[in-house]
């Protein structure tokens, strides 16, 4: 056999190849790269743009685009520190996303368990009509459950609660156990708050449900098997098989629903717009408040970058610590 | 960039030729001075159709073109973003109280002063109209019509509309019976539109343009606030629009305080629909923000050709002042007429004379620049006594101080 | 520990479409080892299934120690099972894998089952492993996490399901033996599914063949291989498997003589061997195991037959010998027998070593019905 | 395949996907009679218990109870469609008197709403030969006013899709079989981004105005399906590359050494064997770009108005409330057509986005 | 068809931390089939992969019949592999999947392509599920049709990385028959990767082992088997593998002992044994085969050893004799030898069967340097 023979042309290309930072191997850029473009121009230069306007003292859309907005600087963060409506709103903020988080959980981990349940005959169409909401546009769904939390006694609600007073108080319950209806869904502060998350939890659930049923029918059967044989019981084997194989799953779900609730919107939008009195301003909201109400453009998108950088700042440490990102490492 | 193909973009139908910066009016070929404008509106269905019937008979009198639109969503948002963009429209319609907001924009300018080119005489018009229409001495638009709330009642269920307050009592007193889904009154009372016209009924100004005080705090306002909660105790628990015209539309509630907006509305639904005036308080008559509906003339026309100036202030001028229109809208809209020859001669339907007569009894609405400093605080302090979280008292004050803090 | 006694165990699916388990019965004495074997969906593992109590019998019982455990809950049956992936739980380190029956089945405090665990590690000899998670771990140590898990709980009855199949052939021989040691330590009545003939032969006091949800035979894997009681059982049992031949039988009833006009084989019988067989004229399936078969590579012409070598695969110690006897028909002959394909060899056997079965019912000849029924008891 | 065909086949896909679910719901009941008639007689004959078999009982009554309440403002809204006059309540009770229903508003939505033509004046399409720019050419006859909003949607969304796809399908390949300089940093940066959508859009409104207009793209259809297609890029891309790592290289290599070339590569074996995850890249490309409004309103013109900006107007038109029966006919019409398709990719969907390989 | 020419192959990974495959030299004939084996982690897979153009090697080259094509993509080498997993296209049916390779490397039409795939299915029996998609099939029958599909291209070159190994015994035997043959029906250039034994031997033309990725030794099956070169491909082949043990020789020049203080071993090399080796006094690894040492029942004191016998396995044609001789030290005796475990036995083995290995480098001690380079020639 011929012995080895250094510098032939394939090592020697082979050397030239690894010398070069980008090499042919890299082609693999210029698949990623039109995407990268398109996003860079559509979504990061925007959010460039609004830190810009961030720094200025612009007042109204006008004053951002007509270029009459002058640079003044962090001022308007400094300002942004001193409100008391800008914790107000990121207090409750998080308070929101927060709650429908555990909720959502919650409900969604009882939907799949539920309809991924053997002795649940029908369980697959029943699994396609929980999930639906999903296609509905928000605007749509959203302000049909504004209609339904109506303050008015005739509101769905409302109506719901006085037939279950009525039925209560045949059965002469105590006064504690009836409600004072009608209850008022949106002037209220907490009833309100109540009704965003509710909404919001019947917005995000069909994804968690998703999630975790499939997350659930990965499960070996014969882990199961063998908590039984090794003595446990239903309990015990929810807890031992079922609930490690789904936690992965729903801490990804849970990180991914739990920034958009971040971001929420239309919710208290169109509901009573972070009403009553401010109280309940999801930052979102709040930023657009005082840009469009109180013409307060920097100041607002002061707000904004505030909002995007804890998304931002959420995401990166979800990331990081919850195994969001897990292949993307492996280079 | 091409939009054309599937025919996504050919509804533009009649308007597809003339770009979108609508200041092309000089291509108008051999009429020489005829020229084209766009008008936005945010109006009703029935508005709309008869809106459009009115532009094609102006543009056939005149030989103009007016592109109407209806960019949908809150209008002003729209013109927010497009009137700097260089895309707004030549002229829109809405109430006066963008006036002073927009006219004291500048780098970008929002409104058009066309005192310069504007022929007929604002005497035509009512004062309180011809004032609206003003800014600083700029003319920013014209009038056609006013609007503002006022007394309906079911005639079914009432046999005399009330004078006074203490009469109007009596007769929700009679009805009202929440448990049984009864109720005295359909009235959005923490709207401070609405109840603007108990609120300034001793004469107080929630806001006194004029001399830019905040007059919400006044002895005058609070004694007014007093009837406002009195009334406020015969309306269905939510105070949002809907949840309380649906009381008096289906026949729930004797009395509803309204506009005219909803006049087609419960007229179709109430069969002995009446509508009067607000009653007294103390002798007093509720002095009710009115709205004076606009056509205003945009900064686009700065840097129009003269044409398109034309187009729009003709348009705004033959509408405003064609007595035919104005007396039809009143008849067919429930617009309360503004031009002067009009509100003079008796022609006028009942409801329109009642409107028309609240008009009087009103006040417009201020336009200063920064009016939302002024509502937000008032509407919340409206929602705090009305859900019984506060006193009336402090609820006006705290108000007047944020106003104050904010202006 | 305890006796595990099947009782005309029945299972069926779908309906009745499938009979996975077809009336079995089998007893297994109190510490014994009863190795499982047949074709792939012959119904092992449901077998195993039912006596675990993760499958419920159409009908039948299992009992343990005459005890009627049936109705009785997985969960409440002394039975530990190692399942052929393991199934080890993935969140849970060796430790807390190895200490989860304890936990769920018995009321030691933590400290006694850590003890517990970590005696049972050293036996295994994994007690390094202890903190680790189980896809750190390799196959090997997987499996002898998921033994140290069954054994740990002291379970009466050791139910095992192909659990080396997963494993390259070294680890599987070193697992074999380990296996072994343990069951014997402890005592435990083991019944190990497999479909490894030499973890069949090697491993079990008896052995159980299954075919088509049927028990074949029980016995001793020697008793087994020498006097399998049908052609089935002496196909299945066997590396490489016995060669058939379908024969003419010509008796006299003195005097016999076998024969196959296709390879041109007259085999006459021994008069001894006449005499102590109750044999017929008639066609029957002869069978002849490939190390009986003695190939001589210079034929005199005394030989039984000759035939044609097709394929001489060499497997180190000794060569595999294809002939054109039949289809697929092999001699296993000694190392230093190597013939040349297309070498015309000789062919010899010994008639002690033939098995001649009814080409019908596929059963042995010689035997009665009572010794057939006798071979599953 | 040239776009054409797999626009077809797309279709065609998506309809037989929600046939044979339909085929399926529709001889749901006689599959149930069978399950009942089988438990019946396991009862009878003793195989089951008859306690085990009020278990399955209860526990899918249960289940059918959640599914009617989770899904009951859709059943609400849908009955309020239906009702009389334009308001939401109603003194009576939750439900509109069921003696009033009728399709008047269904009729607005389709006879004289803008949905399908402006006005609801429709026309039919009509080949002209010999036209201006080609042998054939296309336009809208019979109608006055033109096209409606649902052709603005469907060209937006049929840009969203044709660009998202062209963007996300090559880079989740790259993300998940190639390495590159820069691939992990961007993929990060992806992952980060995913979830900065809606909000962003509101946050950034103003700011993606000004760089339209300052462009002079805004009312452009064309390049707001871009922009749809840019914010669903993130999320997608990572989802498609999270399923194609599941995908085992193997298949690819078999047909290289098959002597495929690269495309051939990805036609044949890659993109049939992506096809779940597929699916429900497109069920999400296509949300984003049919059900976003705020932006569409900002930046185009009411003539080129997608269904979801209607939608909006809708519910906003009156000065202070919403015709509720047309909103919700319009919503229904326009939402309902994609809730199906949904509905019926549940299994697609439920493998597409199978995270369960992730360790927490 | 193609005489493959591996020159200097060498792969690393990771940034030359891990050398998966180091210098390999091989030259494999026209039409020759080879089998490849090692250790799970040897590189025999990295190499095939470098041989189909599906890895770059790192250095050396590639070559068919004197042709470089360490440049060439793997699509353009005229090249089948038959994948460990079979790679199938699960979406497309049998009959696609075995045209694809047609499809992408011929023009031929669709008929004559389905003309192909129809006598190739033929061939392979598998006539009947053209139209199936992979998972309705069972695991003999994916095998089938990946070989037809690696076949009906036409390749010069034939790869099979474990094809195998996913079956169960029985299946395996019948495949790597089929393998062969179609192999020598073709007379195509194979190389096979295996970890099995059985296949290593009866497979190939010439048996490579590798380790560590380096080549040991190239031969022939039975030449490997009977003179491994070093320690480890000794071990490596046979089943059971060889004992070893560790031994001190004392030699004068003309007489030599071997000896092992633990079990007792004192074996006096025969003087014509000495002068025929070159042997000095020293440490040494002693390896025996399972299958050449005896094992007499009653010892009667004049064999080699005595030992205590620790576990029988009997495996039906043989048994294997575990002996307390040192660590899994193990005789393959006939059926008919059958200690009991605990019984003392007499051990034999013949001089003619030992091998020495160095402990050092454990090479064999008898091998010169340019034996030893010969071994991977
Ligand atoms: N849950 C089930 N539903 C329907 N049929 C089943 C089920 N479980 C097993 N079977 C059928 O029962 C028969 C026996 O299956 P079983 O798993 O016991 O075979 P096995 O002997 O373990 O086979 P293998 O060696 O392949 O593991 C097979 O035909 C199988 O298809
Ligand atoms: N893509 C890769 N990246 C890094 N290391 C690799 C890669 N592929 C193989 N290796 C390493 O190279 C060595 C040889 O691997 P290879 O797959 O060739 O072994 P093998 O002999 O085929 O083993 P097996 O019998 O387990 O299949 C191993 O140490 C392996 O970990
Ligand atoms: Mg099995
Ligand atoms: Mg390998």
């Amino acid at each position: 056999m011929a012995s080895s023979q250094p510098g032939t042309g394939v090592s020697a290309l082979a050397r030239l190849r690894s010398a070069l930072p980008f090499s042919s191997r890299d082609w693999g850029l210029l698949l990623v790269a039109p995407g990268v473009l398109l996003f860079s121009s559509f979504m990061l230069y925007p959010i460039f743009y609004l830190f810009y306007i961030s720094l200025t003292d612009a007042t109204f859309a006008g004053s951002v685009i007509g270029g009459g907005a002058e640079l003044i600087g962090l001022a308007n963060y400094v300002q942004l520190i001193g409100d008391s409506q800008f914790w107000t709103s990121m207090t409750t903020t998080w308070l929101f996303v927060a709650v429908s988080l555990v909720i959502k959980v919650i409900l969604a981990v009882g939907i799949a368990l539920l309809l991924n349940h053997v002795r649940v005959a029908g369980k697959r169409y029943m699994r396609a009509a929980v999930i639906v909401p999903l296609g509905f546009p928000g605007i749509f769904t959203i302000t049909v459950w504004r209609g339904m939390f109506s303050d008015a006694r005739f509101g769905v609600f409302n109506t719901i609660l006085g037939r279950y007073n009525d039925v209560m108080s045949s059965l002469s319950a105590p006064q504690a156990l009836l409600f004072d209806v009608p209850v008022g869904f949106l002037s209220g502060r907490w009833e309100a708050f109540f009704a965003y998350v509710t909404t919001e939890v019947w917005l995000a659930y069909p994804f968690m449900v998703i999630i975790i049923v499939s997350a659930l029918q990965d499960v070996p059967k014969s882990l199961h098997e063998a908590a039984m044989v090794d003595g446990a019981g239903a309990l015990q084997r929810f807890r031992t098989v079922t609930l490690p194989a789904i936690k992965g799953p729903v801490l990804f779900a849970s990180i991914l629903t739990a920034a958009t609730s971040f971001q929420q919107f239309l919710i208290p939008w169109v509901f009573n717009q972070g009403g009553p009195s401010r109280q309940n301003e999801l930052i979102i909201v709040y930023g657009y408040r005082e840009a469009i109400t109180f013409n307060q453009f920097g100041l607002s998108a002061a707000i904004l970058i505030v909002g995007i950088g804890f998304v931002g700042l959420f995401m990166y440490v979800a990331v990081r610590y919850g195994g969001l990102a897990e292949g993307v490492g492996d280079e | 960039i091409s939009t054309g193909g599937d025919g996504g973009d050919g509804g533009d139908g009649s308007d597809g030729s003339d770009g979108s910066d609508g200041s092309d009016g000089s291509d108008g070929s051999d009429g020489g001075n005829t020229g084209s404008a766009r008008l936005w509106t945010d109006l009703s269905d029935a508005e709309d159709e008869a809106m459009t019937d009115y532009i094609d008979q102006y543009e056939s009198e005149t030989g103009n073109t007016i592109n109407k639109e209806a960019p949908g969503g809150e209008l002003d948002q729209q013109l927010e973003t497009a009137i700097p963009a260089g895309d707004g429209p030549d002229s829109w319609i809405w109430a006066h109280d963008w006036v002073g907001r927009f006219a004291v924009r500048e780098d970008p300018p929002f409104l058009y002063d066309a005192s310069d080119d504007v022929d007929v005489s604002l005497d035509s018009y009512t004062q309180a109209a011809r004032e609206a229409a003003q800014f600083n001495d700029g003319l920013y638009g014209l009038p056609f019509a006013s609007e503002t709330v006022t007394l309906f009642y079911n005639k079914d269920m009432v046999d005399e509309p009330p004078e006074t307050l203490e009469e109007m009592v009596s007769i929700m007193d009679e009805h009202h019976d929440p448990e049984n889904g009864q109720y005295g009154l359909s009235y959005p009372v923490t709207d401070p539109y609405f109840a603007s016209g108990f609120i300034q009924a001793y004469g107080g100004n929630i806001f006194d343009e004029q001399n830019l005080e905040v007059g919400v705090d006044s002895d005058a306002c609070k004694r007014g606030m007093d009837a406002l909660e009195t009334v406020s105790q015969y309306v269905p628990a939510d105070p949002g629009y809907e949840s309380q015209i649906v009381a008096f539309a289906d026949g729930l509630a004797p009395f509803a305080i309204n506009g005219p907006w909803e006049l087609g509305n419960l007229q179709e639904s109430i069969e002995n629909l009446g509508v009067t005036t607000l009653p007294t308080v103390d002798g007093n008559h509720p002095r009710t923000y009115s709205g004076i509906q606009l056509f205003y003339f945009s900064s686009m026309l700065a840097d129009a050709d003269q044409s398109t100036v034309d187009a729009a202030t003709g348009l705004a001028e033959w509408y405003t002042t064609n007595e035919e229109i104005i007396q039809t809208n009143a008849a067919e809209q429930g617009y309360i007429p503004v031009l002067a020859d009009v509100v003079g001669n008796g022609d006028l339907s009942s409801e329109v004379q009642a409107f028309a007569k609240q008009v009087d009894h009103g006040v417009p609405i201020p336009t200063h620049p920064d009016m939302d400093s002024v509502w937000t605080p008032v509407t919340e302090a409206l929602e705090r006594v009305f859900n019984d979280e506060q006193d009336s008292d402090a609820a006006l004050d705290q108000a007047a101080s944020e106003i104050r803090e904010a202006l | 520990m305890a006796r595990v006694t099947l009782d005309t165990l029945r299972k069926e699916f779908d309906r009745g479409t499938i009979v996975a388990v077809d009336d079995l019965d089998l007893e297994i004495d109190d510490g014994e080892f009863v190795t499982v074997v047949g074709p792939s969906g012959c119904g092992k593992t449901t077998t195993l299934r039912m006596v675990a109590g993760l499958e419920e019998p159409t009908s039948g019982t299992v009992s343990f120690d005459d005890e009627d455990v049936t109705d009785i809950h997985a969960k409440e049956r002394p039975v530990a099972m190692v399942f052929q992936n393991y199934a080890l739980y993935p969140h849970k380190t060796v430790r807390e894998n190895m200490a989860f029956g304890l936990k769920m089945s018995t009321d030691m405090t933590t400290e006694e089952r850590h003890e517990r665990v970590r005696e049972m590690a050293e036996m295994m000899g994994i007690e390094d492993l202890l903190d680790d998670k189980p896809d750190e771990l390799s196959g090997g140590q997987k499996q002898r996490v998921a033994l140290g898990r069954a054994i740990a709980r002291e379970p009466e009855v050791f139910l095992f399901d192909e659990p080396l199949s997963n494993l390259d052939a070294k680890l599987r021989t070193e697992m074999r033996a380990e296996i072994q040691k343990l069951q014997k330590e402890f005592g435990v009545t083991a019944m190990y599914v497999t479909h490894d003939q030499e973890e069949a032969m090697t491993m079990g006091d008896r052995l159980a063949i299954l075919n088509d949800g049927k028990l074949q035979q029980v016995g001793a894997p020697t008793e087994v291989y020498q006097n399998p009681v049908n052609e089935f059982v002496a196909g299945f049992i066997g590396s490489p498997s016995m060669n058939f031949l379908d024969v003419d039988v010509e008796t006299d009833g003195t005097t016999a003589t076998i024969r196959d006009e296709a390879s041109g084989l007259a085999f006459p019988l021994s008069r001894d061997y006449v005499a102590g067989h109750d044999l017929e004229s008639g066609p029957y399936t002869l069978g002849v195991r490939p190390e009986n078969i003695g190939v001589v590579e210079r034929p005199t012409g005394e030989e039984t037959l000759t035939a044609t070598v097709e394929v001489v695969e060499p497997i180190g110690s000794d060569n595999y010998v294809h002939l054109d006897v039949s289809e697929d028909f092999l001699a296993r002959s000694p190392a230093d027998v190597q013939p040349e394909a297309g070498d015309e060899v000789g062919v010899t056997f010994d008639e002690a070593d033939l098995h001649l079965f009814d080409p019908e019912t596929g059963e042995d000849v010689f035997l009665t019905e009572e010794e057939i029924a006798a071979a599953v008891a | 395949m040239n776009p054409l065909e797999s626009a077809v086949a797309l279709v065609a896909g998506a309809v037989g996907l929600v046939r044979s679910k339909l085929i399926g719901l529709a001889t749901a009941p006689k599959r149930f009679v069978v399950v009942i008639q089988r438990a019946v007689y396991d009862v009878r004959t003793g195989k089951r218990s008859a306690w085990d078999v009020a278990k399955s009982v209860l526990m899918t009554l249960f289940g059918l109870a959640m599914v009617l309440v989770l899904l009951f403002p859709l059943f609400w809204i849908t009955t309020a469609s239906l009702a009389e006059g334009s308001r939401l309540f109603n003194t009576s009770g939750i439900f509109p008197d069921p003696s009033t229903y009728n399709l008047g508003a269904y009729r607005w939505v389709i006879f004289e709403s803008d949905f399908f033509f402006v006005d609801g004046d429709w026309g039919y399409p009509q080949l002209v030969l010999g036209g201006g720019d080609g042998l054939v050419s296309f336009r809208w006859a019979g109608t006055e006013t033109g096209p409606g909003a649902v052709f603005n949607s469907l060209y937006i969304v049929s840009v969203t899709l044709a660009a998202g796809f062209g963007m996300i399908v090559p880079a989740a390949y790259a993300f998940s079989r190639r390495k590159f300089v820069g691939r992990k940093r961007i993929l990060y940066g992806y992952v980060l981004f995913t979830q900065i959508g809606a909000g962003l859009s509101i946050a950034t409104l103003v700011a993606l105005y000004s760089l339209f207009s300052t462009y002079g793209l805004t009312n452009n259809l064309f390049v707001l399906g871009l922009f749809y297609a840019a914010s669903a890029i993130p999320f997608n891309t990572w989802l498609l590359k999270t399923y194609m790592d599941n995908i085992p290289v193997s298949y690819e290599e078999a047909a290289m050494v098959d002597g495929a070339s690269f495309l051939d590569t990805i036609r044949e074996v890659i993109l049939p064997l992506t096809k779940p995850g597929l699916a429900v890249v497109l069920i999400f490309v296509w949300l984003a770009g049919w059900n976003e409004f705020i932006i569409a309103q900002t930046l185009l013109r009411p003539e080129n108005y997608p269904l979801s900006v209607e939608l909006y107007n809708i519910a906003t038109e009156g000065r202070f409330s919403t015709p509720w029966t047309r909103f919700a006919a319009f919503a229904n019409l326009f939402a309902l057509p994609v809730a199906i398709v949904y509905f019926a990719a549940q299994r697609s969907v439920e493998d597409g986005l199978s995270f369960g390989g992730m360790e927490g």
